[in-house]
């Protein structure tokens, strides 16, 4: 498994002297051609870490003792290197199309200029890349499609649109941010089953954030569990049954299920003792 | 730098509302109108009581003082071609009494009226004009008037009334068209922009030596300043006083500064039953620091003066030498029962120079422990309030002394016929502030018809004295001055007091 | 079950919706204080309003006694400012005019915010004929020429400090009514109005308890901004001689009465400019600050 | 007695051109005491039928009853006593300028209720919340204790029907665990009746006696909660549905 | 912000409510502006007759002018006359208030049209770098170097310009549209000097008139730049925190091409709006600028009239403000469906 991306001790803090918040507060991982898992409770920095990665919060302090990708350290890079390195070779899904695609441009012409940026010229070309990446992820009538406005797709369209338009530039790392969470169970399917598809068509790196524990479970091969800003967890995607840390395993049980009893559902009691990792955690 | 054989005047035209000589009001239609129509006889620009002849070559007033023929010369024609006749003369004074509008008041306080206007004005042949008075006055006073822009003017009869519509007399294309036979002819006036007038090249004397005259709207004195000093007009018509004292300082630009007509004055109502005591009244006129504001004030705007009859003209007196003396109308005011002084409203115009005189005022009212709450507004808030009889202290500018009579002033501001409501003699200020002496009016009168120029000189002190000790509503504290600054390259430029300057008369000196 | 403890994350940081009025207060002021140039803005205002209440301490001269003897001095030792046309120290009736100043600005706030408030809430609420109606009326104010508007109404009802703050109010609010309804607009759909609903309130209630506090924020910092025009307005209108009255040392007036002797008494125009341009400038950063400090669109775009 | 009975409750919405039957003629019953689950895809109209039932849409045609009077009869007083509802966003649906307090004295007032404090504590320990929690602003709480005070809220006028839209739809796990236990307990307590709309079938599950599917403004289904582990569903969506569900726990 | 009637659906209903709007706004407007010359203190009959004419010549114009109607059938009048197309005669001028205002409007709309070219040509590139650079020095500074302009007397500013640029520099013209030399030269075909001179081939006057304008209109520019770039950077901070800012720089797009690619397609809308309605306020509200540059322009011929009372001239002024007004709203609208494919 040869290594894309590794990560040392990434700390990232808003804002400064007293409104100070450190979101997230040493976490440590590497990434190879595989699907990592990021799960962990709202507001514990999981979208923190994805935005850190690409240097995308102007107001934060990011520190770290190694951010490295493919040999640039992203942490010194400068702005001109990571234009480069944004969308090209590292791609972010955000979480929510609605907000995420510019409502007044026709999606397949927000597409095609990902492909375009770092393509320079190649405008017809870029169209019909964006054409054949709207196919990719399943859109019917790709066409039609690419003359729409974000406010003419639908929630699952958006987020097909979104990965579509991340992939178009043939990235070799991609970060999804609760890639799902805005869709319905029958999209929700539907939309994982294609990039999971094209991740292991193409071999890349996949970071998958969410706090969905079933979409984990059965999307990725290794999971970091987080909580409070720090990794307490990682353990390989199917043994994530067997996890130890007491915040994983009460939000396991938290999980109402089809057919299940109708006891109380058992709720976590957060204990300090949990924002210290569990000792092997470091991936 | 202006053209040489054009010139550029600067003033404000807001208030030209029409080109009719029988409707205009204000100073500023004047200083056109002066310039296009001919009138019988005009007023000298220097002697104040000297009347030079115009269209008449001579006139000669009755022995009985009961009417004046005036002899037309034969070589006057109108711009449009048609010569000047006796008819036009008469038809121009018919048609000022029948419309009644604005000009007609002059001839209407000598008793002329749109009934008897038939009988008044005759042309018994081509050149000639009789004028019958309706009513014993001073046939000067008449001659006078007719020298004035306005109720004086002829207008070319014939194509005045080619433009008739609907029996307007005229008075719908004469707004924007003239129909004189003046230096100049005009067509039409850009409103808040300016009015151009053209050399009549047929003009019957000496033509004009300017091609043309661009009169501009230049509402901003400062700005019409910049532009004298750079030489982008010639004559400056309205300059507030502080731009005419730095004008007078300024090479190439040169200031002239003459009594015009009318006062400063402050005036007090006598509805108003503290004012009406002749007590407070005159500690009110120790209340003026006469020193002050004019040294302050005044200068370009009025000068010194304390009576009611304008400087240079017959009967004229010497000051009595007021000055403020607070001590002397603080004693008055106790006298009349108020010790501790009073609150009382002073109106004045939001313009220069009456807000500050107010202000000053003001000040010095307090001295005496009168508290007085200054209304400044438009001229209607001020004067309208004045004519509705409905104000208490107000300083203000008027008296009359278009004619250079001392009728026309205290008929203006002390002569009041009948002072019921009723009346509404708005157009006396005496009636305006409630002032009534039988014995000043029958004076005024009597002065008036009084044929020995010795008696009459003799009477006029009269009345001054009385006005002296009687203590009216309306107390001046200076004379209008007009003052005007132009390039000193302008030649025979003289300002006239009627405002009504001959610019036909000017050459520029390149 | 028992009470869980709080969550350790921080709570979002806004600042809509902070403990109590002084608190909330503080925090904005804190906010303003924090940033150079809606600091600056505070200090001016702070320093006018320490003025006004000290006015007789600080002046040199009392502001109205005139000296005709010693008008139009240029500044000096004796006269910090000069003195204008009726030998009146300027220095001190600046001084004094701050006073009045703060007397528009105060008074024309209070009659405009709650109007605004008041027509664009109500229109937004009931919405329907009701707002159009309003809506209409407001259309109509805002499209009126305001300086025309404000002049007429000055001369209807006489030139005059309050006339002029009237008059002003009259063509200030329609702005502030139209971001009112935009705001409730939005608001009116929101859940806690349902809520209020579902709870039985009646409109004037939900109007008052729910939506006025939403659109306080952005209503205050379109007032502030108004402010700055307002001061500019009233000079305007001294311009054309309709504002304060004589002897009154508002600077609108100072200025127009002033700008005559302009070109040789600089002083007499250049302080009281001076004095305009730092409020109103202050104003607008104010304006500018609280934008920042209190509009809800600065909250991220997503729930 | 609080059962409800909607018959043909048909609404349209929008106006002119973009006007839409956002419902067509939904028939139900929930009896009182029961639990009763909407379920359906995005923008099926599930919330629309809870505004028309609390009055908040007035437009609609057709019959709403609680406990046997029809709701547009009813006092707007006593309606409000009768039914509360709690919706979906826990962060919108608190006034962000109110503390607990005003929010739950708010409603007390309208009614002019008496022993105000008592009510408002009873109704905190009712959600789980301590006492002291009154003197907070909404964004001092976490999600859940949000939707625990909006759930006080509703509590406060004691009303016997309690309509909720996606109550926890916004919250994790751990949270979304918390307020269903809440929830359930507070029906066991008090025989409250619920109108539960929810799109996770797993939670209808947990709650609900029986269940509706909705699709384009229409009931295309009722079904029991027994129905879903063995997707026991008749109508094509319904199956789809229920099997995509399940298909996902599975994987689990 | 933005007067826009809200976009109402069903076009043809759409265009008769819209219709029915704006003449219910229109007879408002006329309505407030008869009512406001009737409580105004200025009396046109005695502008007219003078201060010194008599009681009996004031009735007598009183009359003619038909001041002696109740006041009701004075407006039902004028509303006939308006809906002949009969804007009356101007008192004060003696003209047909319509040719009257066919000479002042162009000379206010070429001050305002170049007054707004410069006000929205920096002031949204100002704008635009102030969000840019949030609460950095920048930022700072332009906010506080484009509100100078906006926070001085514009009369003042005024009179120091023409000190400076005409008097001491002699950089520019004096006041007024032209030099008098050239005053007449050219035919009036449009009543706009630059367009009429370009038109007849006279550089000399077209040099001369664009003199005069450029200090005025600068000194305008100067006072709607502050609020242009305010506005300007309120939109534009408003976008930057949106998320598709950041699909944009996760794509790798450089900060440039974000904010003019991205974030200001999203504004354009907004920013007409607001430059049209500070131009319509500049075609009405440069009264003073125009005294204080003898302009012969709409806003001083709007405001003399008013104080003389010459109601006749101001209803059409106002009926033609509220007219430009409405028809800047139906543009806005118009183009917010046009750019903004969500209100389509
Ligand atoms: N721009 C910001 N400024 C200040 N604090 C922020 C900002 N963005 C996020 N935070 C804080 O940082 C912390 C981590 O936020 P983050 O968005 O990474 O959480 P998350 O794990 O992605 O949560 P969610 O599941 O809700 O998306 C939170 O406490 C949040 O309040
Ligand atoms: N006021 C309204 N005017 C026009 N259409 C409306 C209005 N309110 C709701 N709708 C439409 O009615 C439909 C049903 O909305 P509703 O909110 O009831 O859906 P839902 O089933 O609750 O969906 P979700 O699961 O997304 O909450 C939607 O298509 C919505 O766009
Ligand atoms: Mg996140
Ligand atoms: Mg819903």
């Amino acid at each position: 498994m040869d290594r894309l991306m590794t990560v040392e001790g990434l700390r990232v803090t808003y804002g400064r002297g007293a409104s100070a918040n450190p979101a997230v507060r040493g976490v440590s991982f590497a990434l190879g051609r595989e699907r990592l898992g990021i799960v962990g409770e709202s507001g514990s920095g999981k979208s923190t870490i994805g935005r850190a990665l690409l240097r995308l919060l102007p107001g934060a302090t990011i520190e770290a003792g190694r951010m490295e990708f493919m040999g640039t350290d992203l942490l010194k890079a400068s702005e001109r290197r990571m234009l480069d390195i944004r969308g090209a070779r590292i791609s972010m899904i955000l979480q929510d199309p609605k907000f995420s695609l510019n409502p007044v441009k026709r999606v397949g012409d927000q597409i095609a200029e990902a492909y375009a940026v770092h393509h320079r010229g190649a405008k017809r070309e870029a169209r019909e890349k964006a054409l054949e990446m709207l196919e990719a992820v399943e859109i019917r009538d790709p066409e039609r499609v690419y003359e729409l406005y974000p406010h003419e797709i639908s929630g699952g369209m958006g987020q097909r649109v979104m990965i579509a338009m991340m992939l178009v530039p043939e990235p070799e790392v991609v970060i999804a941010d609760e890639p799902t969470s805005a869709l319905d169970v029958t999209v929700r399917m539907k939309v994982l089953g294609i990039l999971d598809d094209l991740v292991r068509r193409r071999g890349l790196g996949l970071i998958m954030i969410s706090h969905d524990l079933n979409l984990v479970r059965n999307f990725c091969d290794r999971v970091l569990i987080m909580y409070a800003g720090q990794v307490v967890e990682a353990l390989p995607a199917a043994e994530l049954g067997r996890a130890r840390h007491p915040y994983t395993r009460g939000l396991l049980a938290a999980q109402p299920r089809i057919g299940g009893d109708r006891r109380p559902l058992p709720v976590l009691r957060r204990e300090e003792g949990w924002k210290q990792p569990m000792a092997e955690a470091s991936a | 730098e202006t053209p040489k054989d054009q010139l550029v005047v600067g003033f404000s035209m807001t208030n030209v509302l029409t080109l009719d000589p029988a409707a205009i009001t204000g100073r500023e239609p004047v200083q056109i109108l002066a310039n296009v129509y001919d009138n019988l006889v005009t007023l000298d620009a220097k002697d104040r009581a000297k009347v030079n002849p115009d269209l008449a070559e001579s006139w000669a007033i009755a022995p009985d003082n009961k009417s004046i023929t005036f002899h037309l010369r034969d070589d006057a024609v109108f711009a449009s071609g048609n010569p000047v006749t006796a008819q036009d003369v008469v038809w121009s004074l018919n048609r000022l009494m029948t419309l009644n509008l604005a000009q007609a008041s002059f001839l209407k306080t000598h008793g002329f009226t749109k009934e008897n206007a038939g009988a008044s004005f005759t042309a018994p042949d081509e050149r000639t004009v009789v004028v019958t008075l309706p009513k014993p006055v001073d046939p000067k006073v008449i001659v006078q008037t007719l020298g004035i822009v306005g109720p004086g003017s002829v207008l070319d009869s014939k194509l005045v009334m080619e433009n008739e519509k609907d029996g307007d007399l005229g008075a719908d294309w004469l707004n924007t068209h003239s129909a004189g036979s003046g230096k100049f002819t005009f067509d039409g006036w850009k409103a808040n922009d300016r009015v151009i007038l053209t050399r009549n090249g047929d003009y019957w004397g000496e033509p004009s030596a300017m091609k043309r005259v661009i009169m501009r709207h230049i509402p901003e004195s400062q700005n019409q300043r910049l532009m004298l000093e750079k030489g982008d007009i010639d004559i400056g018509f309205s300059l507030a006083g502080p731009d005419l004292k730095a004008l007078s300082a300024e090479e190439g630009v040169e200031v002239i500064s003459q009594p015009g007509s009318g006062f400063y004055y402050l005036a007090v109502s006598m509805k108003d039953e503290r004012l009406a005591k002749p007590k407070v009244r005159e500690a009110l006129r120790y209340l003026i620091d006469y020193d002050g504001i004019n040294a302050a004030i005044m200068p370009y705007y009025g000068q010194a003066h304390q009576r009611p009859i304008a400087s240079g003209v017959i009967g004229a007196m010497p000051d009595p030498g007021y000055t403020l003396d607070v001590d002397r109308a603080k004693t008055l005011l106790s006298e009349a029962g108020y010790p501790d002084g009073f609150k009382v409203t002073l109106r004045a115009l939001a313009d220069a120079p009456f807000m500050s005189t107010a202000t000053a005022i003001q000040a010095t009212l307090k001295q005496a422990g009168i508290d007085a709450e200054i209304i400044s507004g438009s001229g209607e808030q001020i004067y309208g309030a004045m004519r509705e009889r409905n104000f208490e202290l107000l300083v203000g500018r008027g008296g009359g002394g278009q004619l250079p009579h001392p009728d026309s002033n205290l008929r203006a501001i002390i002569y009041n016929p009948d002072n019921s409501d009723a009346a509404k003699l708005t157009n006396f200020q005496g009636w305006r502030t409630s002032f009534y002496d039988p014995e000043i009016n029958a004076a005024i009168d009597a002065a008036l018809i009084e044929s020995d120029a010795d008696k009459q000189v003799a009477m006029y002190h009269d009345i001054q004295g009385r006005i002296a000790t009687v203590v009216p509503s309306i107390q001046p504290f200076a004379e209008v001055l007009d003052s005007v600054a132009y390039r000193a390259d302008l030649e025979n430029f003289t300002l006239n007091p009627s405002w009504g300057t001959d610019l036909g008369a000017i050459t520029k000196d390149r | 079950m028992t009470a869980i403890p709080m969550h350790s994350s921080a709570p979002p940081r806004r600042l809509a919706g902070l403990r109590s009025g002084a608190d909330y207060l503080g925090t904005v002021l804190r906010h303003l204080a924090g940033n150079p140039s809606s600091a600056f803005g505070l200090v001016v205002i702070l320093a006018l309003i320490v003025m006004a209440a000290f006015a007789p301490l600080i002046a040199t001269a009392d502001p109205y006694a005139q000296d005709l003897g010693a008008a139009l001095q240029p500044p000096s030792w004796a006269h910090f400012f000069g003195t204008d046309e009726v030998g009146r120290d300027v220095f001190s009736r600046l001084v004094y005019g701050a006073r009045i100043t703060l007397t528009i600005i105060a008074l024309v706030g209070v009659i405009v915010g709650p109007i605004g408030l008041a027509v664009g809430t109500v229109a937004g609420y009931f919405g329907g004929w009701f707002d159009t109606a309003l809506m209409r009326i407001t259309d109509i104010f805002l499209s009126f020429p305001g300086l025309i508007l404000s002049l007429a109404f000055v001369a209807a009802l006489g030139a005059g400090l309050e006339n002029a703050i009237v008059a002003i109010a009259l063509t200030s609010w329609p702005p502030i009514a139209r971001l009112a309804r935009a705001e409730t607009l939005t608001l009116r759909g929101a859940d806690y109005v349902s809520a209020a609903k579902m709870q039985g309130a009646s409109a004037a209630r939900i109007i008052w308890k729910q939506i006025v506090p939403m659109c306080l924020p952005s209503v205050l910092t379109r007032l502030t901004l108004s402010l700055a025009t307002v001061i500019l307005t009233a000079a305007g209108l001294g311009f054309l001689g309709l504002g304060a009255q004589p002897p009154l040392p508002e600077w609108g007036a100072m200025i127009a009465i002033g700008r005559r002797y302009m070109l040789e008494s600089w002083w007499l125009v250049a302080f009281p400019g001076g004095a305009i341009l730092c409020v109103s400038l202050a104003f607008n950063l104010i304006g500018d600050g609280l934008r920042d400090a209190l509009d809800p669109k600065q909250r991220k775009g997503r729930h | 007695m609080s059962d409800i009975t909607i018959e043909g409750l048909t609404i349209r919405l929008g106006l002119g051109a973009q006007a839409r039957r956002i419902l067509d003629d939904v028939s139900f019953k929930v009896r009182s005491g029961e639990s009763f689950g909407l379920v359906g895809e995005s923008g099926s109209g599930k919330s629309t039928i809870l505004k028309c039932i609390g009055l908040l849409l007035t437009t609609w045609e057709g019959r709403i009853e609680i406990g046997g009077q029809p709701v547009r009869e009813a006092k707007r007083k006593a309606r409000c006593r009768d039914v509360q509802m709690v919706f979906q966003d826990p962060y919108g649906s608190l006034h962000p300028r109110h503390s607990i307090r005003t929010t739950l004295a708010e409603p007390l007032r309208i009614h002019g209720l008496d022993r105000e404090a008592e009510r408002m504590e009873r109704a905190m320990v009712d959600v789980g919340l301590p006492v002291d929690f009154l003197d907070r602003y909404p964004h001092e709480l976490s999600g859940g204790q949000r939707q625990r005070v909006a759930i006080a809220r509703a509590l406060v006028l004691e009303p016997s029907v309690l309509l909720l839209d996606e109550p926890t739809s916004a919250l994790d796990v751990s949270v979304q665990a918390e307020v269903l236990n809440l929830l359930a307990k507070l029906r066991a307590e008090r025989g409250l009746t619920y109108l539960l709309v929810s799109h996770d079938l797993a939670v209808v599950d947990h709650m609900c006696d029986q269940f509706a599917i909705m699709l384009q403004g229409r009931i295309v289904e009722i079904l029991d909660r027994a129905a879903i582990p063995g997707n026991a569903a008749a109508h094509p969506y319904s199956r789809e549905l229920i099997g995509a569900s399940l298909a996902y726990e599975r994987a689990a | 912000m933005r007067l826009a009637l809200s976009p109402t659906s069903g076009r043809l209903a759409g265009f008769a409510r819209q219709a029915g709007t704006i003449l219910v706004t229109l007879l408002g407007l006329l309505a407030l502006t008869f009512a406001i010359g009737r409580l105004m203190p200025v009396d046109p009959v005695r502008a007219m007759v003078g201060e010194e004419a008599d009681q009996a010549t004031y009735e007598q114009v009183y009359h003619e002018l038909g001041m002696d109607q109740p006041v009701y059938v004075q407006f039902a009048d004028y509303l006939g006359q308006i809906a002949r197309g009969d804007f009356g005669t101007s008192l004060r001028t003696g003209q047909p208030v319509i040719e009257d205002i066919a000479r002042v409007m162009p000379a206010t709309i070429e001050l305002a049209t170049f007054a707004i070219l410069i006000g929205a040509g920096l002031g949204v590139p100002l704008g635009v770098l102030a969000a840019a650079r949030k609460n950095r020095p920048t930022d700072h500074l332009v906010r506080v170097a484009t509100l100078l302009g906006h926070s001085m007397p514009i009369f003042w500013t005024g009179m120091i310009g023409l000190i400076l640029f005409y008097a001491r520099l002699d950089w520019v013209g004096g006041g007024g549209r032209v030099s008098d030399f050239y005053d007449g030269m050219v035919e009036p075909r449009t009543g706009f000097l630059l367009i009429d001179s370009a038109l007849s081939g006279d550089w000399d006057v077209f040099g001369d008139a664009l003199n005069h304008l450029i200090l005025p209109a600068s000194i305008l520019g100067l006072a709607s730049l502050a609020y242009i770039t305010r506005m300007t950077r309120s939109f534009m901070l408003d976008q930057l925190n949106q998320e598709y800012i950041t699909t944009a720089r996760v794509k790798g797009l450089s900060q440039t091409r974000t904010i003019w690619g991205h974030a200001f397609a999203n504004i354009r809308v907004q920013l007409v709006t607001i430059v049209a309605l500070a131009y319509g306020g500049l075609l009405e509200g440069a009264v003073l600028i125009e005294t204080v540059f003898s302009w012969p322009g709409f806003g001083s011929y709007m405001t003399n009239n008013m104080l003389t009372g010459d109601m006749n001239a101001v209803m059409t002024c106002v009926l033609i403000v509220g007219v430009i007004f409405i028809a800047l709203n139906l543009l806005s609208d118009l183009l917010y469906r046009v750019f903004d494919p969500r209100t389509r």
